[in-house]
């Protein structure tokens, strides 16, 4: 079996987390920017694991672990604060959440 | 021999298998169902109406395709497709037998064998929500909509426990190959008593099948479970927008998981392919005594038969049953088949625990669901792994 | 085998945890079942094992765990029994003990009642421990926890305005003295590397005599800083009278028998450094004779009994500090222990004719012979204890003691007969002013009930036998005793002083009533200045407190707190408004404007990195 | 056989990438997003990681955006509308990205080619073994921190009765 370059697999996670970098600032309703957080995590879990192979070492992969298991109580608890966002101000637009303004 | 050709081969037996069953098991249901509530069930298509699923399939087949106008067109064709697919994938890991050999080519009764095979099948089972989801997203109507979302919140509810009831015997076993995991099963207690996960010490495995089983029936969208398609509450929950094949597809994926899940339970706590008691004991002859029994009962009844249409059918299957127990004397027929027959038979089990269970349990609250799985059956599950964990470690 | 010396502390603390935290909500019964029978318990364990320790010619130390650790250092939680705190465990569980059964006579009217016994208890478990430890560190520990409880005690009363005044004077005062105390400790830690008894007093040996007697007298020096605060000596003393606010028998207990013996105790304890100093021994002596010539004159005029008394232990303790620095160490813990029975007696004589009276004025009592018979004949036995009348307690304590200051310095022997003398006019000038003539108050006195009357009788048989004990032989293994030749002459000549002390009390105050305020008139100025007190806490007032109190006022808090920090604390915050107006431009409140703004961040950090070579 | 396996779902995985960006609605979004994990979990297993490849879609596929979708169900959200309230994300937010992706490609393009490593570990056991040893405190960090996000979410989310 040919191996791929790592450099491919590189590549590949950083124009994963370009694009979710562009869904975070370019994207107007909040769940779609809190997915776009969890595309670039997912494109970082990539680089992690892909070094983790190419290193022969497990301690990537361990890594990628612990961020899959912060995404899941990252999820639980930005879904939760999403649902009480809307709960009370009937809106996902992202920019019309701004009451930190002045 | 070529082990791509190998493969298909193995791929078409095991579909087509697998596609019969699904056709037939609806018939199982529809029979046992009407025994417990004492009715005859379907009898007019066929003998006993075993007619009746292929009457049901060509119904399905050419009924108007209804595709209503404020769906959302994409993913209301994508659900049904992706529910039916995840249904049959699980199947592609189970083993349903040990290595045999055919005109010289040694095989493993499996499709494949993953070294995280729980794994994947966990990780497909987990997938099958999105197939209901979608469904009853796209339909964009009411009660599919609230079906969905039932079933969304049922099935990660449930999946917890139900990976906690999983985790319990790969303790024991320590591997994650569902093949390994059989053959972790071997030793009989005594020389007589299986060494079955439900039974193997030193912490038997009760608790975590029952718990395997109540989340399975959580999983399957089952009765008392059914919450998803409640029909007095929510018309037919997530494919009360569909018909048609697309209908039919829902159904094929309920009953394929059904399959499933009875599979790795069986894989999981019942031994697999492995016999009840040790082959010095005669364990081998079992398939052709229990193929005698029926042919002889089928024959008893089917003499002077009830009813004059059954006069024919009734001595022709016990007829081929008898000739089945007569084949099954055969040794090299008898070493194939007989792991083959215990396999089947384990699941067949459980399948009917199944109907069975449907005929006569009422459904549930939905909150009464929730609060089910959330407050007994996961922190039972934990406890469960816990105690099994901690012994498993004292031992080692 | 281990004797379990953690138990003998640790009983009066659960004592108190339970009073304490339950003792609201219980019934007095209650309260007193936990406060005297965890004392009780204490008692019991303190004679077992000192039975099972006996004839405890070494000290038996049991070590526990460590309790600080750095670097070299390493102190632990040790405690340690030999003969010296054997003398103290049974003085302050035993007396303490009749003491608190005593409290529940006297203080059953009182409110505050389970907190009273709470605070007892606490007291008990800090000297326990004070006596108990085995370094100058958990020493230390009880030596503060016994002024904490000696606050709480004297506050009492908080309602009174005098009463918090009094506790805070002591507090206040004592900090003075625990600061020479803790200075002490720290300057054994540099020079000993370790706070253990044994092993600092081992050093101590081993220490080339020329070299080291200036840290040595330095430390010795601070320690009796220290004993004088917590002993009420000059001229840390103005507290303890003050500290008369307190019910009388924390004045027994706290401000007579134990708490402010605990000076004593602390310079005995370090016996073989203050022999290495022989400076700061004879500051000791001098302190010692001093306190007690002087607090024996200001005795003579007061006219609240508790307050005599409280002079009288001042002038006590001064003996035993005089005993100390003749080099009579034993003689010094004799008179402790003696002085421990009588004076505790007194104050509890004094409590149960207050308890008869309800009030303290000498001048308003009189007679009550026949009306507190028992509380008499007790007070009697104290009196004549205090006053060295031959064969009772304080005779052979105070007759060590007056010996080796004869030995000493022949004139601290004189003045300390002098202050024998006036002892004992000012004893017996009470209980005559108290007990004989015509009832000079108002109401009925009555005699205090049993509870109360029967700890007095066992002290009474105390103080009249508890010289046969001679715990200055007992204690000759621990310090090297100067010989004292015993001169029948000199004991003859202190016992007379006593006696005429005596005689001239009686005639003063029963033969002819009207001469002492006639004799008060004639010395005019002298006597108000004695009968002030010497004008000493107006002294200090203007000396010490007023200019403490006017540079912290104009100095510290106008200059310093408002000038400095306030300003600075003020301008800090100023410019971060001023900053924050600024900043706030970038709060948009979009989420994306954020967003990009971490994006351009986290550019410009890939970029910075690049540049400082960390990409290659 | 591997590299038409990476490009196959490489591919995938930046096509279902660019849908999560570029698609109006939440809910396709949030499909496409589940097939950037697939394709992933895909990639996972190309690379010897079995384990993480499971536990992706286990994890990410089969739960986090269950709940994503449910949540998108659940407040029954529509296409998103434009707004131009960010000025600095409209005017700097391209440039940025650009500038973002070129200094990515020259790291990659700059980095030193690794050498494959003879056996890449990623067995369930090995990432157990790492888990269970080497990493034990953290792991047992990470499952108070969920523990601690499962109440902040039901704090959250529970609805006060009136």
């Amino acid at each position: 079996m040919d191996t791929v370059p790592l450099a491919w697999f590189l590549l590949l996670s950083a124009v994963l987390f370009g694009l979710g970098v562009a869904g975070f600032v370019f994207r107007r309703n909040i769940i779609t920017v809190f997915m776009s957080i969890e595309l670039m995590l997912n494109a970082v879990n990539l680089s992690f694991i892909a070094f983790a192979s190419r290193l022969g070492q497990v301690d990537g992969q361990v890594f990628a672990f612990f961020v899959m298991v912060v995404a899941a109580a990252e999820a639980a608890v930005g879904l939760a604060i999403i649902l009480t966002v809307f709960r009370n101000r009937a809106t996902l637009q992202i920019d019309e959440l701004d009451s930190l303004k002045n | 021999m070529n082990p791509y050709l190998l493969m298909v081969i193995k791929a078409g037996l095991v579909m087509g298998a697998l596609l019969a069953a699904l056709l037939y098991l609806q018939w199982v249901e529809r029979k046992v169902i009407a025994h417990i509530q004492l009715r005859l069930g379907p009898y007019r298509v066929g003998p006993h109406g075993l007619l009746q699923p292929v009457a049901d399939t060509l119904k399905l087949l050419i009924k108007e395709d209804l595709l209503a106008p404020h769906v959302n067109r994409f993913l209301y064709l994508l659900a049904p497709f992706l529910a039916v697919t995840l249904a049959l994938i699980s199947i592609s890991v189970i083993p349903f037998g040990p290595q045999i050999e055919v005109a010289g080519v040694r095989t493993w009764m499996q499709l494949t064998d993953l070294n995280v095979g729980v794994l994947f099948v966990l990780a497909i089972s987990s997938l099958t929500v999105y197939g209901i989801v979608l469904a009853g997203w796209s339909s964009n109507s009411k009660y599919p909509l609230l079906g969905g979302l039932r079933s969304a919140a049922q099935m990660v509810g449930y999946e917890l426990p139900l990976g906690m009831a999983v985790a319990a015997p790969l303790l024991l076993a320590g591997t994650l190959s569902l093949r390994e995991i059989v053959l972790s099963q071997q030793q009989f207690y005594g020389g007589i008593f299986p060494g079955w996960n439900i039974f193997r010490l030193p912490f038997p495995q009760v608790i975590s099948f029952i718990i395997f089983m109540i989340a399975a029936f959580a999983e399957t969208n089952r009765l008392p479970f059914d919450l998803p398609e409640a029909e007095n509450e929510l018309v037919a929950g997530f494919h009360t927008e569909y018909s048609s094949l697309k209908f039919a597809s829902f159904f094929m994926a309920e009953y394929a998981n059904m399959i499933t899940v009875c599979a790795m339970a069986t894989v999981l706590f019942l031994g697999g392919w492995l016999p009840l008691f040790p082959v010095e004991y005669g364990s081998s002859y079992v398939p052709s005594v229990a193929l005698a029994l029926a042919g002889g009962l089928l024959l008893y009844h089917g003499l002077p038969p009830a009813f004059r249409r059954d006069r024919l059918s009734l001595p022709a299957f016990g007829a081929a049953a008898l000739a089945l127990a007569v084949v099954f004397l055969i040794p090299a027929v008898q070493a194939l088949l007989a792991p083959l027959f215990w396999s089947l038979a384990k699941t067949g089990l459980l399948l009917f625990v199944f109907i069975w269970v449907r005929g006569t349990l009422p459904r549930l609250r939905y909150d009464q669901l929730m609060r089910f799985t959330w407050t007994f059956l996961f922190p039972v599950g934990v406890l469960n792994l816990m105690a099994t964990g901690l012994v498993v470690a004292l031992r080692a | 085998m281990t004797q379990h010396l953690w138990l003998i502390p640790l009983f009066p603390l659960a004592g108190f945890l339970v009073n304490g935290l339950r003792g609201r909500r219980a019934s007095k019964g209650f309260v007193n079942a936990v406060a005297i029978g965890t004392v009780l318990l204490s008692f019991l364990w303190a004679v077992k094992t000192i039975w099972a320790l006996a004839p405890l010619e070494g000290p038996y130390v049991e070590r526990y765990f460590t309790w600080i650790e750095s670097g070299a250092l390493k102190i632990g939680c040790d405690l340690a029994v030999d003969r010296l705190s054997a003398v103290m465990l049974l003085v302050v569980t035993g007396v303490g003990l009749l003491i608190h059964i005593y409290a529940i006579g006297y203080m059953a009217h009182e409110g505050g009642y389970y907190r009273f016994f709470a605070y007892l208890n606490l007291f008990m478990f800090f000297m326990l421990t004070l006596v108990l430890a085995a370094n100058f560190l958990l020493m230390f520990v009880g030596w503060e926890g016994v002024g904490l409880c000696s606050y709480l005690l004297i506050g009492f009363y908080f309602l009174r305005q005098s009463a918090t005044n009094a506790g805070n004077k002591a507090f206040i005062v004592n900090r003075i003295g625990d600061f020479g105390f803790s200075l002490a400790i720290l300057l054994i830690l540099v020079k000993f590397g370790s706070l253990d008894f044994a092993t600092v007093f081992s050093k101590i040996g081993g220490l080339p005599e020329e070299a080291s007697a200036g840290v040595l007298t330095t430390i010795a020096l601070l320690l009796l800083v220290g004993a004088t605060g917590k002993s009420a000596q000059i001229p840390l003393y103005v507290w303890l009278p003050d500290a008369m606010e307190g019910p009388t028998p924390v004045s027994a207990l706290i401000h007579a028998a134990t708490m402010v013996t605990a000076g004593v105790y602390m310079v005995a304890r370090s016996a073989a450094l203050y022999l290495k100093a022989p400076l700061a021994l004879d500051a000791v002596a001098w302190i010692g004779v001093l306190t007690a010539f002087f607090a024996a004159t200001i005795g003579l005029t007061q006219f609240d009994i508790k307050r005599v008394f409280a002079y009288s232990t001042i002038s006590q303790i001064g003996y035993m500090f005089l005993g100390l620095g003749a080099g009579a160490f034993g003689a010094g813990i004799f008179h402790l222990w003696s002085h421990a029975f009588f004076k505790a007696l007194l104050f509890l004589g004094a409590g149960s004719v207050i308890h008869a009276v309800g009030q303290q004025d000498l001048r308003r009592m009189g007679g009550l012979r026949q009306h507190v018979p028992v509380t008499f004949a007790t007070l009697l036995c104290a009196a004549v204890a205090i006053a060295g009348v031959p064969f009772t307690s304080g005779f052979f304590s105070k007759d060590e003691i007056l010996l080796a200051a004869h030995h000493h310095a022949p004139w601290m022997f004189w003045l300390g007969v002098l202050t024998a003398g006036m002892t004992a006019f000012y004893v017996f000038r009470a209980i005559f002013l108290a007990f004989f003539g015509e009832y000079r108050g108002a109401g009925h006195p009555h005699e205090s009930p049993a509870v109360m009357t029967l700890p007095l009788a066992a002290l009474a048989v105390l103080s009249l036998a508890g010289g046969y004990f001679n715990v200055a032989r007992w204690l000759e293994p621990l310090f090297p005793s100067p010989v004292v030749p015993h001169d029948t002459l000199l004991v003859g000549v202190a016992t007379t002083a006593g006696l005429a002390g005596i005689a001239l009390a009686y005639v003063f105050y029963v033969l002819r009533p009207g001469l002492a305020d006639r004799v008060a008139e004639r010395l005019g100025r002298l006597y108000r200045l004695v009968y002030n007190q010497y004008f000493v806490d107006e002294v200090y007032q203007a000396l010490v407190v007023q200019p403490v109190v006017g540079g912290s006022r104009e100095l510290l808090w106008q200059g310093v707190d408002v000038g400095v920090i306030d300003g600075a604390v003020n301008g800090v915050g100023a410019r971060a408004r001023g900053i924050g107006a600024v900043l706030r431009r970038l709060q948009s409140g979009y989420i994306r404007s954020y967003a990009t703004w971490v994006l351009l961040g986290s550019l410009a950090a890939l970029v910075a990195i690049g540049v400082t070579g960390g990409m290659r | 056989m591997a590299t038409a396996i990476f490009l196959i779902f490489a591919a995938l995985a930046v096509i279902c990438g660019l849908n999560v960006v570029l698609r109006r609605h939440p809910i396709a979004s949030a499909l496409w997003l589940i097939g950037v994990m697939v394709s992933l979990a895909v990639l996972y297993g190309l690379l010897g990681a079995h384990f993480l490849a499971a536990a992706q879609v286990i994890v990410y596929a089969g739960a986090i955006m269950v709940l994503f979708v449910m949540v998108i169900m659940l407040v029954n959200a529509g296409a998103e509308q434009s707004s131009t309230a960010s000025r600095m994300a409209s005017f700097l937010g391209l440039p940025l990205l650009a500038g973002l992706l070129a200094v990515l490609g020259y790291v990659l393009w700059r980095a030193a080619p690794l050498a494959a490593a003879a056996k890449p570990k990623g067995t369930a056991r090995d990432v157990g073994l790492a888990l269970f040893q080497t990493y034990l405190l953290p792991f047992e960090i990470t499952s108070i921190l969920v523990l601690i996000a499962i109440l902040g979410a039901v704090v959250l989310a529970y609805r006060e009765k009136d």
